[in-house]
């Protein structure tokens, strides 16, 4: 696809991007927006992959057979998000064999959160109800983005993402229904996943220097902060109806503002972790490396058997 | 009855420790699809344990529902064939123990799906178009690897050689399974070897494969997994299978 | 006392964890006279386990002996170290980590013997002679597999950069440690770092290795092995560990 | 060494080994029954590897931390009696590296009761009973077998195995006084590993072809029958006290010839486990290669290690 420079095909872009058009794979884009999708949506996949990981730690230790249907089911769809996502950056020029060996040589990144262990099954639930929760909140706006094969697959995203929170949620209030134990076990969890929770949102919006541009191609459609106000005003009478509390003494319900007031996250926290020091970081590529390495030959022999079969069918021609 | 629960509860078992062993394959598969495709199977094995497993407590009649089943029997009261019980292997063994199971299981659930008891028949009616699709996987990768490049060839060849002792025990019927056959209620096994021979035959000719030459896995003085008696890795696999559920015996879930 | 209890808690599933590990060695070691040392070494730290978790359940005097609190504790209760948790990898890793734990506890337990608490003296001067031994052993692998061959070499070095980045949690006092350490009860692993860093930076020479110049692992949100926050193998060490204790709760051993 | 062909010597080959005396390593003594002497002590060394599998395959699950010690000490002891047999097999010229070879290549044999797998904690105990029990019964002989490594061999591990005899034994009564389902575990492992057991006697007299020749030789000093009827009279009592039947309707006290009567064992199951085809000859084959060849770095390293040591010191000199 050649890129021509020109005014009147950019003020055009513009324009649809303005009136809340969609751009579609044939039309006209600048570089930069067309750079700038490719690299979101390929973070967007990976992290979908990646997060198979965490959940996909309790699988095989699910306590009922019903909810190791459910976090199987949710695994898989997590398989199907990257699949779709891949195909919409494919729209845009972007080669998976070419995105998959950015994730696993770490040159191209994935969601931090996914980046802390799983150590009990009440995270299953809480994942779901908060990183899934959060993860919407971040979404949603994104199912209106400008470029359509991309927005189209974020509404199949989002409408499954909402049957996982929802899923999610039911565990945490099943098991705080359940033992003395189990309560303990859910917050303990909510107090690990809270903080990580909220830096889903990213850094604070002045310190986020692109979020300016990402909103106007519609890339973005809020602030970082805005977001993530909007998801602590969400989950706090989420978390009293299942009584659990937050780790934060600082929050409270400012009447003046009509939201709540809370603490800052600890981003320099968030940084060491984007910068590959979490405390599953390498254990999360290594997992995705040692997978593809391994499914090789596979591939190889998949790739080769249709050769053969092209090949003979060309024969009989 | 007791030998209905019990005939439930071999072919529960089956489907339930089949299910668990492809799960593991959930994020490591060689592919995103077959993750996805892997995952698939393994969800709809998992479906049929459930309701045969449900079955099996419903009929027994002793308030032992499909949870306390699976998590809270020991080692020798599984009644799992062995087949399903092995560690996965490569991807290669891992289609050639599929191969086997959805083969003989769709060959199975055909005829069980006339069954007397009408439960087993509704449960067999619903599986065998899962069955059918696990199966056809299956044959599309043996395929796939057998003719594909000398080192899946050799491969696909080592996962058959791998699993093929464990095959005859598919058609080895137990003494459950010929009064319930009797009686119009189960299938006898032995039935079945004819037709799934042809189909495996068929799939390995395709594949430019040969069918093992290998003696069946022997018994411990005639006992096998339908007798409760299983090989190591079954133990391992349901101390991770059981763990937590055992670990919280109060629990709600 | 609470504290007391648990720091005998930390130290012993520290023994515990390590032994668990290093057990599965036996029938797998790259000779036999490595199975047999292997085995001791395992079994050393299961004695040293055994008495500091009966301890640990005697200063709470909640009824818990040793095998209450091996067997029926949930993994967010354990208080290890994440480095003994860690999966075997090869031989090489093995040593690693054999060479990075037994340096540090040695160095523990030295000025441990002369803890106000006297169980705990007694334990650590019994300790200390095993801990020497397996330390010398670690020792002397690292320099034969560091200056062995060139695979030997590489593998060495692979599995020090492996496990060094849980060499950190060793030196970190946990606030536990830090009150009883000014009680004269317990010693504060800070201060351990220079003798251990200094036995380590002499065997990497000897074994002509580079110190591998990694980050400390992180932890989540300020809390590690010692607050329960533990890295994915442990919950599978748990599920062998107690399946079989879990799953016969009123049995008798 | 030479061999020398000569009447003499083998007239005081014979003297010594009908007076009860040892020959030892120098001394001079036919092929045949070094040969024999050779195959017969790597089997026994073959067995006590192999034997770690079945019992080692319990050490982490062992469900009490005293059990876990006692069968890992039990295991580690299996291995040191390997050693003091390959090392005894070493005084008749035969190599450690070469013996392992034959092993995993299946050229030499084991006992056949390891190729029985282990199913529940029962079986640690049920093997110490019966297992060790026929082991000690076959071999407590062998405490004066005329070839003197050998024997100096056996006392030791004739102590050792009395030892892990009384600690299996004793593990069943604990178990036979606990719950319900341990006693059903106990028995059901007794049903398992009593026919097995009584095999471990090797074939019936009238079709072992080599008793006559060993036991002139002072090798075998009981034919297998006289061991089997001896075992089977020393566990009845054993099993009574304990509280557990054997698996044989046949089995009863013969008052006229003053022992047990009892069935015969499936020799054919015996000869198709011998013939590699019993429930767990192709795993643990399989398990001792792949430890083997992944120890096979880490041997190389030490030689090499040595070497350069050699050649250092060397240097110095």
């Amino acid at each position: 696809m050649l890129e021509t420079e020109s005014p009147e095909l950019e003020a055009e872009f513009t324009a649809t991007v303005t009136a809340d058009g969609r751009i579609e794979p044939r039309d006209w884009m600048p570089d930069a927006y067309r750079a700038t999708l490719i690299r979101q949506i390929a973070q967007h996949a990976h992290s979908e992959i990646i997060g198979m990981q965490p959940e996909g730690n309790w699988i095989s230790r699910a306590p009922s057979l019903r909810r190791k249907a459910i976090l199987l089911a949710k695994v898989q769809d997590e398989a199907g998000h990257g699949l779709y996502l891949y195909a919409a950056a494919a729209t845009l020029g972007a080669d998976r064999t070419d995105l998959t060996e950015k994730l696993i040589s770490g040159r191209q990144k994935y969601s931090s959160i996914f980046n802390y262990p799983t150590l009990t099954f009440a995270d299953v639930g809480v994942i779901g109800w908060l990183v899934d929760g959060a993860a919407i909140c971040n979404q949603v706006p994104l199912c209106r983005t400008s470029y359509g094969p991309y927005a189209r697959a974020m509404i199949r995203v989002c409408k499954e993402e909402s049957f996982h929170q929802r899923q999610g949620y039911e565990l945490l209030m099943t098991m705080m229904r359940g033992s003395d134990n189990q309560r303990r076990m859910v917050q303990e969890s909510v107090d690990r996943w809270w903080w990580p929770s909220l830096m889903m949102f990213g850094p604070p919006d002045d310190s986020s220097p692109n979020t300016e541009r990402s909103m106007a191609w519609r890339i973005k459609r809020h602030t970082n902060d805005e977001l993530r106000q909007k998801f602590v005003d969400m989950s706090v009478p989420q978390a009293e109806a299942l009584g659990v509390t937050f780790p934060d003494p600082e929050l409270r319900w400012n009447e003046e503002r009509g939201q709540h007031d809370f603490g800052t996250p600890d981003f320099a926290e968030l940084m060491r972790v984007v910068k590959g020091n979490g405390p599953c970081n390498a254990e999360r590529i290594e997992h995705r490396r040692r997978a593809h390495e391994d499914g090789d030959w596979v591939r190889e022999a998949a790739a080769a058997y249709a050769a053969k079969r092209a090949a003979r069918a060309k024969g009989v021609a | 009855r007791a030998d209905l629960a019990a005939y439930a509860l071999m072919l529960g078992d089956d489907a339930l420790i089949l299910s668990q062993r492809t799960a593991e394959w959930c994020s490591n598969g060689p592919e995103l699809e077959e993750d996805v495709a892997l995952a698939n199977i393994a969800l709809d094995l998992l479906g049929q344990a459930r309701l045969l497993l449900t079955r099996a407590g419903e009929v027994e009649g002793a308030g032992r529902d499909e949870d306390r089943l699976a998590y809270f029997r020991d080692e020798i009261d599984f009644r799992n064939v062995r087949l399903v019980e092995q560690d996965n292997g490569d991807f290669a063994q891992t289609i050639a123990r599929l191969l086997l199971f959805s083969s003989a299981r769709l060959a199975l659930f055909v005829r069980l799906s006339a069954s007397a008891d009408p439960v087993l028949a509704a449960v067999a009616a619903k599986g065998v178009k899962e069955l059918a699709y696990h199966r056809d996987h299956a044959a599309q990768w043996t395929v796939r690897l057998g003719d594909g490049t000398e080192e899946s060839h050799r491969r696909m060849q080592a996962g058959l050689d791998r699993v093929w002792p464990y095959l005859e025990e598919l058609f080895t019927a137990h003494p459950v399974e010929q009064r319930l056959a009797a009686a119009g209620v189960a299938v006898d096994p032995g039935e079945l070897r004819a037709e799934v021979d042809a189909v495996l035959d068929q799939v390995l000719t395709a594949a430019t494969l040969t069918r093992p030459d290998v003696a069946p896995m022997a018994t411990v003085s005639g006992r096998a997994g339908r007798d409760g008696v299983h090989s190591r890795p079954m133990g391992y696999l349901l101390a991770e299978l059981q763990h937590i559920a055992r670990s919280q015996p109060d629990a709600v879930w």
